[in-house]
C-alpha cells in the first residue's frame, strides 16, 4: 500500500489531456496500449508463479504423506531450508548460468545477470521490474526440479546433504539444462530443429529425476525394504489424506506451471495450454488406476495420485503443441508408464514416492510424445511436427522422424549432463559430510534424530510426560444418567 | 477375589459392560491389545507392494470380583463374546490377594465393585 | 516456455511501426485494444478456473474430516477419479449438451460440441483458445456439482458408483441444467422472464445435492446411525482441522467461483460480486453459530463450517445481483437454514456433512432471495426486481412477484428433473453393480476393503508389524539425568 | 455466469462501429484503453485479495499444529468466527474510520464510508465497483491482521474473546492504524516526511502483534508452562505438518500482500515487489535455522518455520522500497531476530507461536530497515532514503536520518495506541464476561468443553464407544498363509 | 513378589513414579486403560447430535517387588492418587512366582528392583 | 496354568512370536506399555525449550500356557530379547487358574494354545 497509485492516475491524467493533440495522444495510446500489454502479461505471470511456488507445499504432503510417522517433521524443514538456498543461489549465480537474454544464444551457460540486480545490463539490456517477474518465474521451476530430487531418499538422508546439493543444482545443474533448451543453448538448435518442451517435461522433471537416481544409487535402500529373500515389502506411508493434499495442490499448481509457460496472454493461448493439461491429468489418474487395479485387485490411492502427476509430468512437454483429441492419450499412456514403473523398479530400487517413474519416465515419455503428436498448426519456427501427422496427416516423414530424433537426443542429453553432475556432488557430499544418518537415527525417525522433536510429539511422548495431563476431560460433557450406583 | 481377564473381539464390549452394569458389575477395565492364536493374519496391499499383519486388534477386559461372583461373570463374558467364528477369544481367571479403593482406602471383597456406602 | 513470446513482440512491433499511417494504424490500436481486453478477460477467468478446480481440495478435506479415520484414504481416490471421469465426459459430450453458445438458444440441449476441439465450427462459431478457457471454467462447476453429489453417501458406498454416476452427470445431468438456465434454454425465458442464477445456486448446488438426496435414499443410512430406538447417534468425524482446511478452501475458491461468473472484466464488477460472496459468508458463519449454540449449548465447528458454506451457496444465485446490505441478510438466514436443516433431516436421513442442507436447502433460499432482493439497477433484461423494492421501492408487485415466480419454477423445475434422472441412474447402478459395500467392508472400513491399506496405516497396523521397528528412539535425545541406579 | 457479457461485447460492438469518425473514435479508444487499465489494476488487486484470504488458512494451520491435540478444532471455528465478525465489523464500521479518499488527509480518522454501499458518496467520491475490490483487499489485510492477536493465547483463552475483541479491532484499533499511515492521516506527513510502510510492518504486523501482548499480560501463561523452578518447559504441539501447511500459505499468499500493496501493474512494478519478498523470506529462514541450530544442535522445524516469517514480515514494510541486495539482508537479520526474541520471550512470556517475535519484533526491525536500506529509486515523494545511503551514497545524513526518525516514530505510535486500546478492550472483556476458560476447562482441552467434541474424536473417544466398532477389518485383506494350525 | 496393579489417574503418575524413584523402585510400568466404575461417562455433542461415553481413560500401572516392599508401594500410590472425588480408581495385589531380568538372565527377588549389581 | 508377562523391546516381539508359533504356541498377546527401569529416559527439544520423557516404549507380551511349557516360552524370550544394553526388560511369571476358549466354552489346560481339535 503505497503512493504509487498516484504516479498512475497523473499518468492517465497525461494521457487524456494529450485528447487535444491527435497525433501525438495517438502515438501516446498506443504507447500506453503497448505498456499495459506487457503488464497483462506479467500479471499472468505473476499468477502462474505463485501458483508454481505454490506447489512446494504440494511435494511437501506428497512426501510427508508417503513417509512414516517418525519422519513427517523433517519434510517440512526440507522444504524450507531448500526453497530458501536455492532462491539465493539462483538470484547469486543461477540465473545468470540459465541466461535467457537473447544475447546467450549458442553458448553453453550464460555468462552476464548475477547477483540480479535493477538497471543490471545483461547483455545490453537493462533489468526492469517484468525482468524481475520472469526472473522469480524462473525460479519457481528450478524450485520444483529441486523439490522433485527428493523423492527416491525419503527416511534416511542426512539433513545437510539438502542444503548443499540445493546450491549447486541451484547455481548450475538446472540452470545448465534449462539454458540448453529455454535459453537458447545447444539443445535449441539441433541441425536447424528445436528441442520442444513447452514446460519441461525434461527440463525440470527427467532432471529431477535423474539427480534423484543418482542420490539413491549412493544412499540406498531403507532398513527392511528388502526382506532376506531380497523381495520388496511395503513400508506404507501414514497419511494418504496428506499424499491428496499434494497430489490436488500439484495438479492445480500445474496450471501455472504449464499455463505460465506462454509467458505472454496472446489470443488467450493459455487457454489451450490448460485445457490440455486438465486432460492428461484426468487420463493419467485413468490410466494408472486401471492398471494397478488390474495388478493387484485394490485400487491404490497413492497410485491414482501418481496417475495424476504422470499425466501432468507427460504433457509438460507438449501442452503447447499438441492438439486436445492428443492430450488424454499422452496422459493415458503416462498413467500406464506410472504404475509399471513403479513396480519394476521397486524390484530393485527404494523409491517411496514414484519420483523416478512419475518424474523420470513420464518425463521421457512427455518429451518424446511431443515427436510423435506435436501438431503443425503450433510447432516452433523450424521444427517438425509429429510422426502422427506423417502416418494421418501431410508431414513429410523425414521431417517427423528428424523431430522425434531431436527429442530423444534431448532426454539423452539431459539425462546424461544431468546424471553424471549430480552423481560427482552427492559422491563429494557423502564423503564430506555422509549422506546417509547412522542406522539408529533411522530407527528412531529423522524428526527426532535431526531435529530435536517428532513431527507428531503426542504419537510418540507418553501423555503422562506432558507438563500438563491432556486426558482428563472432568468436567467436559454432560454426565451419562446411569442407573443408580448400587 | 479373582481377575478375570478377557481377550475379546471389540463390538463385544459395549454389549457386557451393560449387561454388568444392570447386575451390580459397574467396575470394569478394559486396554487395546493385539494377538495371534488361530485366527490367522492379513495381507495388505499398498503400490503393487504388500505388509503382512499378523497379529489382530483385540480387546483385554479385566474385572475384579469376589470369588463367588466369577462365575456369573464369565458366563456373562462368553454369552456376549461367542460368534462362534476363529477369533473370539479366551478368558482366564487369576488369584488377587488384595483389593483396595483409593478414593477412601477401604480394603477387602466388597471394594472390587461398588456397593452401597 | 516457448517461443511464443517473439511472435507477441513481433505483433507490437509491427503496431509501432504502423505509427507513420494513422488512420490505418488506428485501426489497428483499436483492434489491438479489443484483443487485449479479450485477453484481459480470459486471464480473469483462467484465475477463477484455478479457484474453481482447487475447490476440488475443499470437498476432498471437508469429507475426509467429517469420516473416521477408516474411510479417509477413499475420499482421496475418490476425488481423483471423480474429477478426471467428469473430465472426459465433459469434453467429449457434456459441453456440447449444455451448448453455451447463441445459437443454441431456445433448444433442450445443445447440438453440437462434442469431442470437443480447435478450430470446430460450433453453430457458427470456431473454436478458439478463448473458448477452451471457457470451456474448461465449465468444467470446474460441473466438478463442483458433482463433488457435491457425494457428501450423503460417505463411508459405505461401493466405489464403482463414483466412477458410473460421473459419466452420466458429466455427460448429461448438469449439461442439462446448465443449458435450461445459462445456455439459453428453456428456463432462460419463462414467458419474457429469464430465471437469475447468477453463478449456480441451483443450477449447481440444487443439482448437487439433489443427486445426492437419490443416492443417499437408495443406499441408506451407515450402520449404527440409528439407535434401537430409532433416534440418531452422532458418529463424529474423524479431523476437525481437516474440515477446516476444506472449509477455508471452497471460501477462497468461492471468489473464484462467483467472481468468475461475469466472465468479462467490464467495469471490475467482479469486486461487487466478490463482496456479496464474503459478506454472505461471514453472515452465513455467525447465522449457524449462534443457532447452534442456542440449540445445544456448544459452538459445534463442523456446523460452523456448514453456517459458511451455507452462506456462500446462498448468495451464489445473489452475487452479481443483490446489493451490499442484502448479502449479510441472505448469508445469516442461510446460515439459520442449514442448522435447523441439519437437524430436522438428521432425524430420517444419514447425511454425514450436511449436503442436502448446505448446498441443498441453502441452494433453494439462494435462488429465492433473488426474487426478494433483487437490485433494480442490476437484473438481468427483461427480468423483474425482488419483492422488497415493491414494498421499499417503485417496483411492481406484479414484476417482482411474477419473478419470484419464475424463480421458483427453477427450483422445482431442476429437483424434479435432476431427482428424476439421477434416481433411475443410480436405481441402474444399484441394480447391476450396486450400491453398498458389505457390511464386513463398512465395519473394517472402505479404506482397507477397496483400496488395500488404511489412509492411516499407523492408526491401524500395529508398529511391531512393520518392517523396521518405529518405537525405538534409542540414541534420540539426550539421555535424562537421573538419580545414580541402586 | 450472467448476461452481463452481452453488455461487453455490444461495447466493443460500439468501440469498432466507430472506428468510422476518427477523432471521436479516438477518445473513444483512449477511454476505453483508461477502462481496462483500471480492470486489469483490479483484476491485479482481486488476485491479491483471494491470496491474502487464503493467509487465514496459514493462520489456522499454524496455530493447530502448534497447539495440543485437544485443542485443535477450536483453532478452526476461532477462524470461521474471527473472519466473519471482522468482516461485518469492518463492512458498517471499520472501512469508513481507515478512510483511504482523499477527502480524509490530516483527519485523525476517516469520517465517512459507513454500511458501505453501492453509489454512496465518500467525500465527493461516488462508491463502484472498483472501490468495492479496493474495500475488500482493505478487510483481507485487517484480518491478517486481527488473527495475528491470537498466537499468544491459544488453548486458554474463552471462545467469547474472539468475537468480542474482533468487533472493537475491525471497527476502530485496526481502522486508526491504517488510517494514520496510508489514509492520510497522523503519521502519513511527520514534518513533511511520510512514513514508508509499503505493505505494513508496522501497520498490520506490529499491530496484531501488539494487541496479542496486551491480551497475553491480562491471560497469563498456559497450565504446566513454567516449572516449579519458574523455567519455561516445553509444550510441543501436536503437529508439524500442519505447521508446515500453515507457513507454505502464508508465504505464498504473502506474494499478494506485498505485491496488491501496489494497487497499480503500471510498470508491473509488483515484479520487483514480489522479487523482494521471496528473497527475503529465504533469508529469514536461513537466518533462523541457522541461529536455533547454533543454539540448541537440533534444527528446529517450527523455528524454520517462524524465520520464513519473519523474513516475510521484515521486507514487508520495505518490499517497495529497497533494491534487491537489501532484502536478503533484511529477512537474515529478521531470521536471527525471531530467533533470539522466541528464546528472551519465552523466559517470562507464553506465547505458543512465537507472534511477539515473529510479527512483533520482525514488524518493528522491518518498519527500521526502511530507514537504514530505502532507495533513492524508490522512496515516497518528501521522503528521506535509507541511512545507508548516506554511508555509502550521495544521501545527506539530515534526510535519511531524519527519515528513521520517522519510521521510529511511527514504531512507538503504532506500539502505544494499539497497546493501549487493545488492553483496555481485553481488560474490559476481563471484567465482564471473563477472559480465560476454567482451569477443568484448559486440562479437558477447549474442544470438547468449548465445543462439545474433540476435534480428533478417535484419539480421545475409545473405538469401543462408536456406534459401529472400528477396528475389526475381518474379512479385508488375504489371510496369511500360515503352519496348520496344530 | 507381588505385582501391584493399580488403575489411576493419569495426572498422578508422574509424582507416584518420582517418588519409587526416589525411594529405590525405579522400575514400574504403565498402560493405556479405560474403565468404569463409580464414576460416570459423559455425553458429548456433535452436529447436533450427541455420543455417550460410558468409559474413562484411566491409567494402568504395574509394579513388581519383593513381599516386603508391597506396603510401601502400595502406600506410595494411595498418597499421590487420592483426589477423594469418584474416580480415583483401585489397587489390586496379585502373586507373582518368578521374575526373570533379560538383559542378565538372573531371576529371584532382587531382579524386580534394580539393585546394586 | 501359568501366564509368562514379558516387558520386552518392541523389536523383540516378531522373532518371539515367530519361534512360539513354529514350536506350536500360536496364541500370544501383546500391549503397549511405557516403563522405566535402569534404562534412563530422554531430553527432547522445542523451540529452544525442553521437555523430559521418563518413560519408555515397551511391549507387554502375555503368554498363558500349561505350567510344563512355561520354561520353554520363557527360553525363547529370552533368546530373542536379550541385546545386553540396558532396558532389555524384564519376564515375570503368575498362577492360573482357569482358562476358557470363548469360542467353544472349553476348559482347561489344552486351551491355553490351539491343539488338534
Ligand atoms: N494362551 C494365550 N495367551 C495369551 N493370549 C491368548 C492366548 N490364547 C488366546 N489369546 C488371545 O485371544 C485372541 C483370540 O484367540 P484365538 O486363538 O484366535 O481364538 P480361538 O479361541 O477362536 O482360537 C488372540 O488374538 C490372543 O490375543
Ligand atoms: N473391580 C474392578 N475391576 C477392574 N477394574 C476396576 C475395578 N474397579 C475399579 N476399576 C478401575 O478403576 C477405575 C476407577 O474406579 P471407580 O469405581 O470410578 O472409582 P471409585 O473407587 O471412586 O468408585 C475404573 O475406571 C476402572 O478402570
Ligand atoms: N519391577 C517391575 N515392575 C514392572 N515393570 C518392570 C519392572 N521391572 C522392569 N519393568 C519393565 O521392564 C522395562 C525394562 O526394564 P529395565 O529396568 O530398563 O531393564 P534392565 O533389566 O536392563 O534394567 C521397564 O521399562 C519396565 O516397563
Amino acid at each position: 500500500m503505497s503512493g504509487r497509485k498516484k504516479g498512475f492516475a497523473a499518468a492517465l491524467g497525461v494521457t487524456l489531456a494529450a485528447l487535444a493533440l491527435p497525433s501525438v495522444a495517438f502515438a501516446d495510446v498506443a504507447a500506453d496500449l503497448e505498456a499495459k500489454a506487457l503488464e497483462l502479461d506479467m500479471v499472468w505471470v505473476a499468477l502462474a508463479t505463485v501458483l508454481v511456488f505454490f506447489m512446494q507445499a504440494g511435494f511437501m504432503f506428497l512426501e510427508i504423506g508417503f513417509s512414516r510417522q517418525k519422519n513427517a517433521g523433517t519434510g517440512v524443514a526440507k522444504i524450507f531450508i531448500n526453497l530458501s538456498v536455492v532462491t539465493i543461489a539462483w538470484w547469486a549465480v543461477g540465473y545468470g548460468i540459465a541466461g535467457f537474454g537473447e544475447g546467450n544464444i549458442s553458448n553453453f551457460v550464460g555468462t552476464d545477470g548475477f547477483f540480479f540486480h535493477y538497471g543490471q545490463d545483461i547483455l545490453g539490456t537493462a533489468v526492469t521490474a517484468d525482468t524481475a517477474m520472469l526472473m522469480l518465474f524462473g525460479l519457481a521451476f528450478c524450485a520444483v526440479s529441486l523439490a522433485i530430487v527428493w523423492g527416491t531418499t525419503l527416511e534416511r538422508i542426512k539433513f545437510g546433504a539438502y542444503a548443499a546439493f540445493a546450491v549447486v543444482f541451484g547455481a548450475l545443474i538446472y540452470p545448465i539444462v534449462a539454458h540448453s533448451v529455454w535459453g537458447g543453448g545447444l539443445l535449441s538448435d539441433v541441425g536447424g530443429k528445436p528441442v520442444m518442451d513447452f514446460a519441461g517435461s525434461s527440463v525440470v522433471h527427467l532432471t529431477g529425476a535423474t539427480a534423484a537416481l543418482a542420490c539413491l544409487l549412493l544412499l540406498g535402500a531403507r532398513r527392511g525394504k528388502y526382506g532376506a529373500d531380497g523381495k520388496p515389502r511395503a513400508i506404507p506411508g501414514h497419511s494418504m489424506p496428506l499424499v491428496g493434499l499434494g497430489v490436488i495442490i500439484l495438479w492445480v499448481g500445474w496450471f501455472g506451471f504449464n499455463g505460465g509457460s506462454t509467458f505472454v496472454t496472446e489470443d488467450a493461448f493459455f487457454g489451450e495450454v490448460m485445457l490440455n493439461t486438465m486432460l492428461a491429468a484426468a487420463a493419467g489418474v485413468i490410466g494408472a488406476s486401471i492398471l494397478i487395479y488390474l495388478k493387484t485387485k485394490a485400487l491404490d490411492v497413492g497410485m491414482s495420485g501418481n496417475g495424476a502427476i504422470a499425466g501432468l509430468v507427460g504433457i509438460t512437454a507438449g501442452c503447447g503443441f499438441v492438439e486436445y483429441w492428443a492430450a488424454p492419450i499422452i496422459g493415458l499412456i503416462a498413467g500406464f508408464v506410472v504404475v509399471w514403473g513403479v513396480l519394476a523398479i521397486e524390484k530393485y530400487l527404494d523409491d517411496p514416492i514414484g519420483a523416478l517413474s512419475a518424474h523420470g519416465l513420464a518425463g521421457i515419455w512427455g518429451t518424446l510424445a511431443v515427436g510423435i503428436f506435436a501438431s503443425p498448426r503450433l510447432i516452433l519456427d523450424g521444427a517438425g511436427a509429429g510422426i502422427w501427422y506423417s502416418i494421418f496427416g501431410d508431414q513429410s516423414f523425414s521431417s517427423t522422424i528428424g523431430q522425434f530424433g531431436v527429442q530423444t537426443l534431448a532426454v539423452v542429453a539431459t539425462f546424461v549432463v544431468v546424471f553424471i553432475l549430480s552423481y560427482v556432488t552427492f559422491a563429494i557430499i557423502k564423503a564430506v559430510m555422509g549422506l546417509r544418518v547412522p542406522e539408529s537415527e533411522e530407527i528412531a525417525g529423522l524428526d527426532i534424530s535431526s531435529h530435536g522433536m517428532y513431527g507428531y510429539p503426542e504419537a510418540f511422548i507418553p501423555q503422562e510426560e506432558y507438563p500438563v495431563g491432556n486426558y482428563q476431560p472432568m468436567m467436559a460433557g454432560t454426565p451419562v444418567a446411569t442407573p443408580e450406583d448400587r | 477375589m479373582k481377575k478375570i481377564e478377557a481377550f475379546i473381539r471389540h463390538e463385544a464390549f459395549e454389549p457386557i459392560r451393560a449387561e454388568l452394569l444392570e447386575k451390580g458389575f459397574p467396575s470394569v477395565s478394559v486396554l487395546e491389545a493385539k494377538g495371534s492364536g488361530r485366527q490367522k493374519g492379513i495381507v495388505e496391499q499398498y503400490r503393487g507392494s504388500t505388509v503382512q499383519v499378523n497379529i489382530r486388534p483385540k480387546l483385554k477386559l479385566e474385572v475384579v470380583v469376589a470369588d463367588e461372583d466369577k462365575d456369573l461373570i464369565v458366563e456373562t463374558i462368553l454369552r456376549h463374546s461367542r460368534t462362534g467364528e476363529i477369533g473370539d477369544g479366551k478368558i482366564f481367571v487369576i488369584p488377587v490377594e488384595e483389593a483396595i479403593r483409593i478414593r477412601t482406602g477401604e480394603r477387602g471383597d466388597e471394594v472390587t465393585q461398588t456397593h452401597a456406602e
